[in-house]
């Protein structure tokens, strides 16, 4: 499976890129990565690392949060983005699903799907028979269709939201903690749709997680953040090989699996204490 | 390397506490204090007085009353302008009832009245939240001027409805009315201000400040680790208010010398407002840098074209600055949203890494 | 502590469901369940932010009045929260010296003047304070501004202004949410530290089964509303409901 | 007791044509009240922004248009040029204000609407002059008698401009209310309002919509200017009453088109009936001024989101 | 050499309307002057305008800027000249409030420093009073008094007040807030109710244009609705035009085309093309109002230089120039003012001057006078005068009287 997508042709790179919050926070350090084409990419990286970052200055969000771009360059199918406001990257193909859920509260699960196809230009038939796809993917939508989104619980909130992106035809779908704050099952409910997504309907994705575990068992590469650095990348298999990994990600040490109630020292590297 | 605070250590939680410590602000603190206690009254004109120093300090403290109430505690008012009206006629109902008071003391004590009104109309921000409890200020601001043109008591029944300050002597020199000196006002309203300000500093960085900051930045979290909102938003009101109708009674008794109902209208309101914004929410230092951009900046503007010869008329001239201070607004909201003090932060967060970019 | 037969409605939505279970002194208690079971609801109801539609709450073998969610405070009940809820705009330190609030007592006119009794009161409180950054390894960021914190920390921030309160309860909503498994392993240290050396009361929900299971003295599982298990982890592992509602494919 | 209850009651039956003079002139006011909230609402829906420049709009609207008609261009044109001008102002906001605070906290945003209320004052005055205008409301072919009623063999005076404005608000609000509603750009409107990252994050183009947005605004600006240009004539005083919309925004709940419209009746017609009836008689008159802010204040602590807002979600 | 009389303008904010032809007309008098004679006595005049926005706040602003150097103060607005009145005092500069401002002021013994020539508000009553009395009496009639909720709006008052008890009227004070100004259904529902057989009214800037539009929506009958001379704007009548016909308003000054001074305003200033007013306002009342109180500072000048011998004149021979003041039917001629203004004379004691004034009627399209020229009963409100500037001097204690002067 990663052979097959390793094969493919970069879609989206990210060449170095730096990033300034405030005009003075220093976040991203020279950034690189690339996203092929059909592919699961995984972004990891422990909290701080800049992983929400350099998501949202892919999909050119973080002006609202005074933050810039100040080096590197971001290519999409080989040009510029940079300048691109965020719903041009939409109808490129690039669609971000943020963290935290952020649903519009008011409006029903339905109007939020709706959303979604905000940039799309193919008429009513066409994103009609979308929504159904979406209420295939996510049954338990269907039945909250009706009700205002703010009052749904948090794994409704998050398949609204990742429903909600599909709705826009993407290409490329960077998703940011798809998995936090929801139930094992639901877990691997998502990450299998993600999956059938991307196989079925040949998006790729650009995934931000920090529950390693699950996303090197779906991903075909990926990349792993520390304080605004890539220290490490290569495919799943050989990044879940690695006793690095395994041991700080993973939580396993030669032994295997270790219990919580048996760690007895803190082993934090304390990375952004530095 | 000017402004280094490397190798200043702290040794204790005292002197961690200390209100500024780092030694080049206690440096800049000391300038001031020289300047606008020494210099700037020796020098300054009749002009300057009546129209720089006295309203700069006034509108500062105004501002600082209002800043409790929206920076620290998080609720937007936009019924200071009222609340200074109740000061001032508090203030001049206590000396005409009383005529032996003094001057001071009345003023002090008028803030204790805006500070009861304050809190009644406080009382619906325990359950109206945001822009709808801004509104609803307006009630108590609109209310509170009515009431000031419709109740003649208030105003000892002058015929014009005005309040006029009347002379008032204490310790030999007239230190109100029309026979006051520019510069008795001046040291009055400084010391008042300077009692104030010290006041302000230390409420908001113990206990209650951390408690008015909690109710603003999350109230609902703040009542889920015990902290008393309905106490919470009534102390920020009262104590607000209480500034506030400080500021009011000076404003009339110390500068203006005579105010009509109106004057104590929205716009005056907003002129605060304005000032703790552009100076920053949730600062006192910032007060005065505000105070010191929205007054000071319409009388250097109207000054402008006549040193340099330029033939515009003075309602040109005029309107010219009020789409100036409109713009300036918006400017200084785009370059620095959380004010004049965050600004200076920012600055000095640059120098203490300087010459480094990060 | 304990809880009886609690009901609780939003309007038509019946959130919990006649629900009845204790809480011991000095254990640590989880809550799992799926999303919307109720979870973060029934922690509101023992904060006392919803007040049960139907039931009661005994609180060392007493009912509990009626109360406001800053009094229950003050009877020693500190919590975290699901989505962060730190104040923004204050110092790590500040945020933390509010979960002291419910300690300190001098008076507005003292604090006015400062020097003298507030001081003292400001001081003492402090040291507790440090005692409980040292304690959760924070002493670097003391003086950041939270918002500009990474979401972790945060979260470690907020355990720390909980624990500032000296609270005997403890409730914690989800406090490894977001977190690789490295950082679990720090933050179940602290919980497993602060229940060990206080003996403080925990409730802990959380969705990390492995957490879950190797922390929690006993383990109460709820879904839609109603409880489907209540038993030490192992039996609840073990239980075919709670796997078919909530774990799916067993773990591990 | 009986002065104050009861007395003013058996005046509105003794005095019936009188007492529905009193709830016309209420309802025609009231109309007018909501046509401002209208345009507060409609950007506060979609960026949270409270607009305080809504008044201000009013104002640069009718002088606009006055001043084009002044200068030679036929009434109708001066409309359609006028909100050209009225595009290009929204154009302007978004590019110079808007854009650059985009995500910064609601009252930085309210006031950089106030900026923009000071700097729409000083240029209109630069380029108006002061003085009091007269709206062009025959050019218009706005209709300007009246009918006068003789019920109960009283006297009840309708102008035909307000009837007009009834007609022409009650329109507006229609096709207002369907816009939102059903349309693709109603519905981004409101996701806007919920969540600005969101909104960007799935393609809504916050330019385009805060452009529309305030060119709608222009819109009801300029009909509420030739509506109020045409009772009292047009000045830059003219702005005083766009704070009459602040207290039915809060009645009507911020967000909420219906609500403008109830709560600008409502107001309209109650401050008008206390003024008459109690007002007037026994507190020596001008309750107007504060009375709607009162009664809504009143209203809120029992509807904290006002009678048609939406829910304020709290959860923790 | 030059004279610095700064005027404390305002062409903006909600009363600009009703300023700039004010500001305008007093403007090009002094402009003429100027051009004209080169100033006065040789003199030239500096005529700037500091703007106020009719702001108190500004106006104070305003006068503390040009205290220093100013010979006289023009406040412009009754709210800043309460403001200022105790401190020209102080400051010994004259304030000069032309048919505005505190009426008490008529008190020249109490106010050394203030003048509002030509005539006060207590006049302006006693005339309205006079003249409807005329029109058949006002025994048992009602009038509606609609006044600005604003310390200008209640100055007469108290006159008002002691005439209905003497003269049998009921008075109706009907007040409007400086927010209600542009609504006024309500106090128009009032006078509905109250079916008065007369409206007084005391507006100013926009409240006159809401009245007058509401009045004539109202259909109450225009004939009987008389306001003071600021409400007798002509712009405030075109916006109801033919409608507004019989609309009345007192004034002490009136427009001639043909007077001399507006031929050399002509050639000397708008020719020139230093006017920033044009024809139509020209032809009006206010405009030639705005004149009229320039050629009363001018005149005051003028005086006080013939009696000092020097053309640099301060304030406090200004000051006495202002108290000098002859302005006889044959000096109004010589100044090319014929017919637009009546005559008068101030004295030390008699600061005001009660020119009297004639009642003026819209036409349709324009004010014509409609009485001959009216003069107010001095001696209904002489004794009211005194007792309130003594108690405004009580209250502003110590307070330096003027004993020198006697009648
Ligand atoms: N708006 C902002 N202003 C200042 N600093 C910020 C801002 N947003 C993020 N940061 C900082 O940037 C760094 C990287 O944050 P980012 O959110 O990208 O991390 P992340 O890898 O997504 O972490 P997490 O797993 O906690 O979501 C953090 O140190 C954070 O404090
Ligand atoms: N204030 C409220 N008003 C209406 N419904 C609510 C409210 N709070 C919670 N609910 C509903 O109650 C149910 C339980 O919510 P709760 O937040 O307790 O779930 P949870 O178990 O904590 O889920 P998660 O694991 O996603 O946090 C949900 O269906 C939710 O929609
Ligand atoms: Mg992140
Ligand atoms: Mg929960």
């Amino acid at each position: 499976m990663a052979d097959a997508a390793a094969g493919k042709a970069p879609l989206l790179e990210v060449n170095n890129i730096e990033v300034i919050y405030n005009h003075v926070i220093l976040v991203l350090k020279g950034v690189s990565l690339t996203v092929r084409e059909g592919g699961i990419t995984a972004l990891l990286g422990g909290n701080g690392a800049g992983k929400t970052t350099t998501l949202k200055a892919i999909s050119n969000l973080l002006h609202s949060e005074r933050g810039e771009v100040t080096k590197g360059t971001i290519l999409y199918r080989g040009e510029r983005v940079a300048h691109l406001d965020p719903a041009a990257l939409v109808k490129k193909g690039v669609i971000q699903v943020m963290e935290g859920r952020h649903c519009f509260e008011h409006l029903t699960v339905e109007e939020n799907l709706l959303t979604g196809a905000y940039t799309r230009g193919d008429g009513k038939a066409a994103i009609e028979a979308d929504l159904e796809m979406v209420y295939t993917y996510f049954p338990r939508l269907k039945e909250r269709r009706k009700s205002q989104a703010g009052y749904t619980s948090g794994g409704e909130q998050q398949m609204c939201a990742i429903g909600r992106a599909l709705m826009s035809r993407p290409e490329t779908i960077l998703l940011d903690e798809p998995s936090m704050g929801l139930a094992p099952q639901l877990v691997e409910q998502i990450f299998e749709i993600v999956r059938a997504v991307n196989e079925g309907e040949g998006v790729s994705f650009l995934l931000a997680e920090q529950n390693t575990n699950v996303a090197l068992r779906y991903a075909h590469t990926g990349y792993i953040l520390e304080s605004g650095r890539v220290v490490m990348e290569g495919s799943a298999e050989s990044l879940r090989e690695n006793p690095d990994v395994k041991e700080f990600y993973l939580g396993m040490s030669e032994e295997g699996r270790k219990s919580f109630r048996d760690v007895r020292s803190y082993r934090r590297r304390k990375r952004w204490l530095a | 390397m000017l402004y280094r605070t490397a190798g200043q250590f702290k040794t204790s939680y005292r002197a961690d506490q200390a209100l500024f410590p780092v030694r080049q602000d206690a440096i800049l603190l000391g300038l001031v204090l020289i300047l606008t206690w020494v210099i700037f009254p020796l020098t300054a004109s009749e002009f300057a007085f009546q129209t720089l120093l006295i309203p700069i300090l006034i509108y500062a403290l105004a501002a600082m009353g209002l800043n409790i109430l929206t920076g620290f505690a998080g609720q937007l008012s936009l019924g200071t302008g009222a609340f200074m009206g109740v000061g001032a006629y508090a203030c001049y109902k206590l000396i005409t009832i009383f005529p032996w008071m003094n001057p001071v003391v009345a003023i002090l004590l008028s803030g204790v009245f805006s500070a009861g009104i304050g809190v009644a109309f406080g009382i619906p921000s325990l359950r109206i939240k945001g822009f709808y409890l801004a509104i609803a200020t307006l009630a108590a601001q609109f209310f509170l001027v009515w009431l000031f043109e419709k109740w003649s008591w208030l105003y000892n029944d002058n015929a014009s409805g005005a309040i006029q300050v009347p002379n008032i002597e204490t310790l030999g020199v007239w230190v109100a009315g029309p026979q006051a000196a520019s510069i008795t006002q001046y040291y009055v309203v400084l010391i008042v201000v300077t009692l104030m300000t010290v006041l302000c500093i230390n409420l908001t960085r113990g206990t209650l400040g951390r408690t008015w900051k909690a109710t603003r930045d999350m109230d609902i979290a703040a009542e889920l680790i015990g902290i008393n909102l309905m106490r919470s938003k009534l102390t920020a009101f009262a104590i607000s208010s209480y500034v506030v109708g400080v500021s009011g009674a000076l404003f009339v008794f110390m500068w203006r010398g005579a105010a009509e109902p109106n004057l104590f209208d929205i716009q005056l309101s907003f002129r605060v407002l304005f000032i703790a914004i552009i100076g920053g929410l949730g600062s006192i230092m910032g007060n005065y840098l505000g105070a010191i951009l929205i007054v000071g900046l319409p009388v250097v503007l109207n000054t402008l074209p006549a040193t340099f010869g330029l033939p515009i008329s003075s309602a040109t001239v005029e309107h010219l600055n009020i789409m100036i201070v409109g713009a300036l607004i918006i400017f200084f909201l785009i370059i620095e949203p959380h004010g004049l003090n965050q600004l200076w932060r920012l600055i000095r967060e640059k120098l203490i890494i300087w010459p480094f970019p990060h | 502590m304990e809880m009886r037969n609690i009901t609780l409605r939003f309007g038509g939505v019946v959130a919990i469901q006649d629900i009845s279970f204790d809480i011991r002194e000095g254990e640590i208690r989880a809550i799992i369940g799926p999303n919307g079971a109720g979870k973060s609801s029934m922690l509101n109801i023992i904060s006392g932010f919803y007040t049960a539609s139907e039931g009661e709450i005994l609180f060392r073998g007493a009912p509990r009045p009626a109360m406001k969610p800053y009094e229950v405070a003050r009877t020693g009940v500190a919590r975290t929260f699901q989505n962060i809820a730190l104040f923004e705009g204050m110092t790590v330190l500040d945020n933390v010296m509010t979960g002291r609030l419910t300690h300190m007592h001098s008076g507005i006119l003292s604090q006015a003047l400062w020097w003298g009794g507030a001081q003292r009161e400001e001081v003492a409180n402090r040291e507790i304070v440090e005692k409980v950054i040292d304690f959760l390894e924070i002493q670097a960021i003391r003086k950041t501004p939270v918002g500009r914190l990474p979401y972790g920390l945060k979260k470690r921030v907020e355990l720390a202004r909980a624990l500032a309160a000296e609270p005997t309860l403890l409730l914690l909503d989800e406090p490894m949410a977001g977190m690789n498994v490295e950082e679990k392993e720090d933050m179940s240290r602290f919980i497993l530290d602060v229940n060990d050396e206080f003996g403080t009361t925990i409730v802990l929900i959380e969705h990390d089964m492995g957490v879950v299971m190797d922390l929690s003295d006993r383990v109460v599982v709820m879904d839609y509303g109603k409880k489907i298990g209540d038993g030490p982890p192992d039996e609840v592992r073990a239980n075919q409901d709670v796997i078919d509602a909530y774990l799916g494919v067993p773990h591990e | 007791m009986y002065d104050y209850v009861i007395q003013p009651f058996v005046e509105m039956v003794e005095a019936p044509d009188f007492l529905l003079q009193v709830l016309w002139e209420g309802l025609v006011s009231g109309i007018l009240y909501a046509l401002i909230a209208l345009g507060f609402v409609l950007i506060f829906r979609s960026s949270r922004i409270f607009n305080f420049a809504q008044g201000i709009m009013v104002v640069f609207a009718a002088l606009t248009l006055v001043g084009l008609h002044a200068m030679g261009v036929p009434a109708w044109i001066a409309v359609a040029a006028t909100l050209f001008v009225m595009f290009l102002l929204a154009v302007a906001i978004e590019r110079v204000v808007l854009r650059p605070l985009v995500g910064q906290p609601d009252i930085i945003l309210f006031m950089a609407t106030i900026g923009i209320t000071l700097f729409l004052i000083g240029l209109g005055e630069i380029i108006f002059g002061g003085e009091n205008k007269v709206m062009i409301t025959e050019e218009l072919g706005i209709p300007t008698g009246d009918f006068v009623l003789e019920p109960w063999g009283g006297l009840l005076i309708l102008q035909h401009l307000d009837i007009t404005v009834v007609v022409v608000a009650t329109l507006l609000v229609g096709a207002l209310l369907a816009f939102l509603n059903y349309t693709r750009m109603g519905r981004a409107i409101r996701a806007l309002g919920d969540d600005h990252q969101a909104a960007l994050s799935v393609g809504i183009s916050l330019q385009t919509i805060w452009v529309l947005v305030w060119f709608i605004a222009g819109i009801i600006a300029l009909v509420t200017g030739i509506a109020w240009g045409a009772r009292a004539g047009v000045s830059f005083a003219l702005e005083v009453i766009a704070y009459k919309a602040l207290p039915v925004l809060m009645l009507g709940g911020l967000e909420s088109i219906t609500g403008a419209i109830i709560g600008g009746l409502m107001i309209g017609i109650l401050e008008k009936l206390f003024e008459i009836y109690w007002g007037q008689p026994f507190l020596g008159g001008n309750t107007e001024t504060w009375f709607a802010f009162v009664l809504a204040l009143i209203v809120l602590l029992f509807r904290p989101q006002g009678l048609f807002g939406e829910r304020i979600i709290e959860r923790v | 050499q030059e004279l610095y009389v700064p005027n404390l303008a305002y062409r903006t904010g909600p009363f600009a309307a009703t300023g700039i032809p004010l500001m305008n007309g007093q403007a090009d008098y002094m402009a003429m002057l100027n051009a004209r004679d080169g100033g006065i006595g040789g003199a030239k005049l500096n005529f700037e305008e500091c703007e106020t926005g009719y702001s108190t706040e500004k106006g104070v602003e305003c006068y503390e800027k040009t205290k220093g150097r100013a010979i006289v103060t023009q406040p412009w607005s009754t709210g800043i000249t309460l403001q200022v009145l105790p401190k020209t005092n102080v400051d010994e500069i004259p304030i000069l409030a032309p048919g505005y401002g505190f009426s008490p002021m008529a008190d020249g013994k109490v106010f050394q420093w203030a003048y509002n020539t030509p005539a006060g508000y207590w006049d302006a009553a006693s005339m309205i009073l006079q003249y409807l009395d005329g029109q058949g009496g006002l025994d048992g009639k009602k009038i509606a008094f609609l006044h600005l909720d604003h310390p200008y709006g209640k100055e007469p008052l108290p006159l008002l007040e002691k005439k209905a008890g003497e003269m049998g009227f009921e008075l109706v004070p009907i007040p409007v807030g400086l927010k209600e100004m542009q609504n006024q259904s309500a106090q128009w529902l009032q006078i509905r109710r109250e079916r008065p057989d007369y409206v007084v009214m005391w507006g100013w800037g926009a409240m006159n244009a809401g009245a007058i539009t509401e009045a004539v929506k109202t259909k109450f009958p225009m004939e009987n609705m008389v306001g003071v001379w600021w409400s007798g704007h002509d712009a405030d009548l075109k916006i109801v035009g033919a409608d507004g016909a019989g609309y009345k308003s007192i004034s002490w000054s009136f427009p001639n085309a043909d007077a001399p001074v507006m031929a050399d305003i002509k050639t000397h200033v708008v020719d020139a093309g230093n006017s920033q007013s044009n024809e139509e306002e020209m032809a009006g009342v206010f405009y030639s109002r705005g004149i009229v109180i320039s050629a009363i500072l001018a005149e005051a000048i003028r005086v006080a230089q013939e009696e000092y011998g020097t053309a640099e004149i301060d304030a406090s021979q200004l000051r006495w120039g202002l108290e000098n003041i002859d302005m006889s039917e044959a000096r109004i001629e010589e100044l090319g003012l014929t017919g637009m203004v009546p005559p008068f004379s101030t004295s030390c004691a008699n600061h005001t001057g009660h020119s009297g004034g004639w009642m003026l009627e819209w036409d349709g399209e324009k004010f014509v006078k409609v009485s001959d020229l009216l003069s107010a009963d001095l001696e209904d409100y002489q004794g009211l005068i005194g007792e309130k500037a003594q108690e405004y001097a009580d209250a502003n204690a110590p307070w330096p009287v003027n004993e020198g002067c006697e009648g």
